[in-house]
């Protein structure tokens, strides 16, 4: 095991001992704070019973389903066009503000719109998410040309690559590093906005759950919820951190 | 001889600053090489940048006619740091013009294999570049830049960081590739030597002259010094010294 | 009697911005004049959810909320105690269905999407108003505020509602009312919006709760003087047209504290009101769906009730 | 006007002139898409006399402030912990499984706790938004100094800089670029978890203005708290630019 | 003669490939210059580099007796592509090393003045460095290495893309910090006349030897053509060539 693999370890340890202890001496009032064997208690019930009448395993299916669609569109759609508003002033001016304006703007906000556009149904939630998850992507898809060493470009044009060619060939790989930064920001944006999303119009989906306990102040339920976003996009981060490393041998030698 | 590249009162600056070149003359025939000589930081790589198009300049500088608006296929270019990509093998890097004029696979892959033989690197077409050494870097690079065969060839210190024997191998390769083809070259260069081994003619940039100051016919192109005999020798020797007096004005 | 009243510097009350009682006496400086001593602090809820949680981490001393919130404040132990009806739920809660859907009661609603703000009292209502009917698992229950229930109904998403004014008015143009809150209060369904007081501010300041809720009584007997002048004072306070104010809250009734502190609602001197034992059975219902864990007894409920310094 | 300017100026208004059509032809509900010159109303309405009793500027003061120190906050912290994290193994193992399990965390999911810790005061309502802030920061630290091509640091340890200046003469600027980045997605997503912030207990801020007005359907303030948000969102990311351009002149030459 | 650096059973791979470097040994002796030569792609920047303490290594590797564990400001370093800090200017990249060790500003000041001086770079010390030629900024990488006055120099053709007379302006320069101070140095170089001037002994690899195959005393340091008699010029192109065919092995 590696060093930082222990050190991670003796953390996470260290902190399931605090949570213990400080539940274990009621250090903090129990009603919001439930002792560890008490989420796992709730973790084995809803296992195994569900949670409002569906499985958990739906619940999961759900949720994940609703994030990883609107992950993949955005990378679909915000890879390019980061990236033609990095290198092309017209893109980058039909296309910037607009991004710019509605990034800052809280889900929550226009959410009303969404549904008067998109229904109650699935394709609102995959907007809202989607429109997360598209921002940190596109910005990263813009810095990434931007910070690419000019050089790159102009031999790629002296050794007659045209403008397709060079996007594919030179902007779209070197812009590469900060495209994975940007996928991984925008994954924990999107899970970050996925309670907002499954608190309108749902009865299920682990943010649902989450926002449906802290109603009834169901304390285990809501913990339990957490703990599963937090590993989930744990579990997510990691994946996508072999990946770059994988896929970007390069990283580093720029 | 048709000029190919004709410079007329061209002024390059950098944003604001002084003028690095100041109204300066040059024509490149077709079909023959200029040596480029003068001292560090006299604006050699500002004139070669200003020729590939990459950055603007005042004046009028052509290309068969053509104003140069661009980087442009006609003019391959060999960067005094090379910019290999980082993200392609040897023998992408190497194939990269060819794959961009759409040539079939096959071709590609003759030709690759073809450069990879001229410059010593047959067995590393799959390395990838940052595992490369300064020298292999800089072959890499010329043959990137001659693979497409481009008219022009813009040279900036190709052979900079070879030793004296890859040095010269690669000096003869590049006179017996534009012996064999239509090519012209612009070739920077800082040994004398070099420039008097390649060069059709010689250009003088000097340190304050913001101009080239002379471009003189070289009488002793592809000429090595076992080939020549005592006086040519020392006639070889006074036009060296003239050129280094001219340089170092 | 403990006079350490004057030694609290700063109440914090949690309120609900709806044109009830607290409004109406924040309006017309009846707070001022009841807590001369005090900084009263008033904070907004959007919902009971919210105010639960600021009592519990004491951020507050009083919060009103919708007696649902209240049960699961009372399941959840929160440390606190009911000490007064704001208002009883009328016809400003009503569950409206589409009028091109054509359908006349609720058991003609199989099948349908149905909206409604969970954990709140509509919601409740909704839920008995369908177990009534016996088709409380033949219909979709839809999570929604009541600002997206306006949005899905114009795109025409859901079939019915179970919602409040201001949001009732928006729907009622296309819609038909099949029940509200004051026909199930007549079955016993009885909802309304309650104030809770932190225990322990309760027992250190009985005087001061005392003064409170004679304070929010006295809006309670405007209202029964001159209903248009409690009106204005709410509208005004609301931020709210007095046609407004006024249609919601004609849909409500304000008991006042002779009434609440009675059998017909909190009970006297420990014993049960019937407010209590509706209270009861929505903890039972909400037990039997699993919303709160275990339904707390009559007891327990009788025991949340606030006593008070009932001596004259 | 460069040609940059002109698209984007075109571009707003057309957006403008549809958004006149739609509601002048009433193609959709006027209760939840007001007219342009009705949000105008409101807007002069709102300048003129506040909303619920409290100035205008007193409820963009209130949600600046709110922004400013959070995001602030998160500055300072989460790039020298960035930047250690990613210098370092050992910090590394020891903060990052927790950002990244916390990053993906709905702040909606976790805002009962902080409440719960830090009261209903304006404590929470900053730590919520600081930390939505300082995950972005943070990782776009870590990315900054892997991303730096090595020999920089090896050549600094070579001119005999202790890893405290190889740190500042170095890393910090070598990161700069990507940490520009990082505190721009920061500031679009602190303001789009402002809503949510202010939606617990409230009664100013501009977030708080869109949560009041949706529940009383007041849809032509809700569209003025959207416009504000985004344009102030828009206003902040192009002061951002302007400084990233002053200060990191070197961008696109490492 | 002492040594300062020890070379023993020298081993250095990348990652999991065959060595570079298999078992090779060397010594460099205090106030020395070792100059290394032989073909591109060899090993040579490897050696360096392990020396340097860049890249970890198997076998004996010391300076002064300890072992060399990471870069250390007694090796002070010019890399083949120099990476100069482009947030900072000319004079801050030059004194970067006095300021990490803690000098006074108007120490700073006044050496960064001197080595401008020395490299003819006077004017231009608050010029940003991607604005310099390819020249210019390899002169201000040796002066960075400089500064410091470190007992160690390890130099990676550090005037590869120096004109003639830049270049020799260098190597006399060199040659005369060399003699003043207390200082070693490694000089990797591709042109062997260099490595004459420069080196007190030689240095040589070849393709395929993963080791150094000869180090030889060189007799005709610091001595131009023009100071050797004919016959010492005769001997020394003899020493020439012997290296040259050594090299090529
Ligand atoms: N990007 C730039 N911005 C500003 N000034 C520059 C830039 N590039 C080069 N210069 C300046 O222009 C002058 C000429 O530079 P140039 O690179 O053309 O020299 P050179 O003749 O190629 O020298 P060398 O032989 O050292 O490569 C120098 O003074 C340099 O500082
Ligand atoms: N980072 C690396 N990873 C893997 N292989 C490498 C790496 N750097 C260099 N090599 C390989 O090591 C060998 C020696 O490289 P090195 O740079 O030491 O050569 P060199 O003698 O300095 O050549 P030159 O004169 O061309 O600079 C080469 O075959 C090269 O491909
Ligand atoms: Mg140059
Ligand atoms: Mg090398």
């Amino acid at each position: 095991m590696s060093k930082k693999r222990k050190i991670t370890l003796a953390v996470w340890l260290v902190l399931l001992l605090l949570w213990e202890v400080v539940t274990r001496l009621h250090l903090v009032s129990g009603i919001l704070f439930p002792a560890p064997e008490e989420v796992l208690r709730t973790f084995v019930a809803i296992w195994q019973h569900g949670y409002n009448g569906i499985p958990f395993w739906q619940h999961l299916g759900i949720t994940l389903w609703r994030l990883f669609s609107a992950i993949l569109l955005a990378i679909v759609t915000a890879v390019p066009l980061g990236l033609a508003s990095g290198m092309s002033t017209t893109v980058n001016g039909l296309v910037d503000s607009l991004v710019q304006f509605y990034r800052p703007i809280p889900p929550l906000a226009y959410y009303t719109l969404l549904i008067l556009w998109f229904g109650i149904g699935e394709s609102s939630k995959i907007i809202l998410l989607y429109l997360a998850a598209f921002a940190p992507i596109y910005l990263a898809g813009v810095e990434g040309v931007h910070n690419l060493n000019q050089d790159y470009q102009l031999s790629a044009r002296s050794l007659g690559a045209s403008k397709g060619q060079i996007f594919r060939w030179v902007i779209f790989p070197g812009a590469l590093p900060s495209l994975f930064t940007g996928i991984r920001t925008a994954v924990g944006v999107s899970f970050s906005t996925l309670v907002a999303a499954e608190m309108v119009a749902s009865t299920s989906g682990i943010g649902w759950m989450v926002i449906d306990a802290s109603k009834y102040l169901k304390s285990s339920v809501m913990f339990l919820g957490i703990l599963l976003l937090g590993g989930l996009g744990l579990l997510l981060d990691w994946l996508l951190q072999r990946l770059e490393r994988r896929l970007i041998f390069w990283k580093g030698q720029l | 001889m048709t000029a190919l590249i004709v410079a007329d009162g061209l002024t390059v600056r950098y944003g604001q600053q002084a003028p690095i070149l100041w109204q300066t003359d040059l024509t490149i025939a077709t079909n023959e090489i200029v040596a480029l000589v003068g001292p560090s930081g006299c604006g050699k790589s500002t004139l070669l940048n200003a020729i590939a198009g990459f950055i603007p300049y005042e004046g009028t500088l052509t290309m068969a006619g053509d104003a140069i608006k661009g980087p442009a296929s006609q003019r391959g270019v060999v960067f005094q740091n090379s910019s290999l990509y980082p993200w392609y093998d040897v023998a992408q890097n190497i194939g990269f013009g060819l794959r961009a004029a759409q040539q079939a696979p096959a071709t590609v892959q003759a030709r690759v294999t073809q450069l990879l033989q001229l410059i010593d690197l047959e067995g590393q077409a799959h390395k990838k570049v940052f595992a490369l050494s300064g020298g292999m870097r800089q072959r890499v690079a010329i043959a990137r830049a001659l693979a497409p065969r481009p008219p022009l060839l813009l040279l900036d210190e190709p052979f900079g960081a070879l030793d004296a024997f890859t040095r010269q191998k690669m000096q003869h390769l590049m006179l017996s590739i534009w012996r064999q083809e239509q090519v012209s070259l612009l070739l920077i260069t800082h040994d004398l030597n070099e420039a008097l081994f390649c060069g059709s003619r010689i250009a003088v940039m000097t340190s304050t002259s913001r101009q080239l100051i002379a471009t003189l016919i070289n009488p002793y192109q592809g000429r090595t010094e076992p080939e020549l005999s005592g006086a040519q020798l020392q006639q070889r020797e006074q036009f060296q010294q003239r050129l280094l007096t001219l340089i170092n004005q | 009697h403990s006079q350490s009243g004057q030694a609290v510097a700063e109440i914090r009350i949690g309120i609900l911005n709806t044109p009830n009682d607290v409004a109406v006496a924040r309006q017309l400086g009846y707070f001022q004049a009841a807590f001369p001593h005090q900084k009263l602090k008033f904070i907004t809820f959007d919902s009971g959810v919210d105010a639960n949680k600021a009592l519990l981490s004491g951020g507050v001393d009083f919060a009103t909320m919708g007696d649902t919130n209240g049960v699961v404040a009372l399941a959840a132990e929160i440390p606190v105690q009911l000490c007064w009806i704001n208002e009883i739920c009328g016809a400003n809660e009503a569950l409206v269905v589409r009028r091109s859907a054509k359908i006349k009661r609720v058991e003609d609603l199989v099948g349908r999407k149905i909206a409604t703000p969970f954990a709140s009292t509509s919601h409740y209502s909704l839920m008995s108003a369908l177990s009534q009917a016996g088709i409380r698992d033949q219909v979709t229950l839809l999570d929604m505020d009541t600002q997206n229930i306006v949005a899905a109904w114009q795109r025409g998403n859901i079939d019915a509602a179970y919602t409040w004014q201001p949001t009732l008015a928006q729907l009622l143009p296309e819609a038909t009312v099949l029940c509200d809150s004051a026909d199930l209060a007549q079955q016993g369904i009885t909802t309304g919006n309650i104030t809770l007081v932190r225990t322990q501010f309760a027992q250190a300041h009985p005087r001061l709760t005392q003064r409170f809720v004679a304070t929010l009584d006295q809006a309670h007997q405007l209202r029964r003087r001159n209903f248009s002048q409690a009106v204005s004072a709410a509208a005004r306070q609301v931020g709210i047209s007095h046609r407004e104010a006024r249609l919601q809250m004609q849909g409500t009734t304000w008991p006042g504290a002779s009434a609440e502190f009675s059998s017909a609602y909190l009970g006297a001197a420990g014993s049960s009101g019937a407010f209590v034992q509706a209270m009861t059975r929505t903890g039972q219902f909400m037990a039997g769906q699993q919303t709160i864990t275990t339904a707390p007894s009559e007891q327990q409920f009788i025991d949340f009730i606030w006593k008070g310094d009932q001596e004259p």
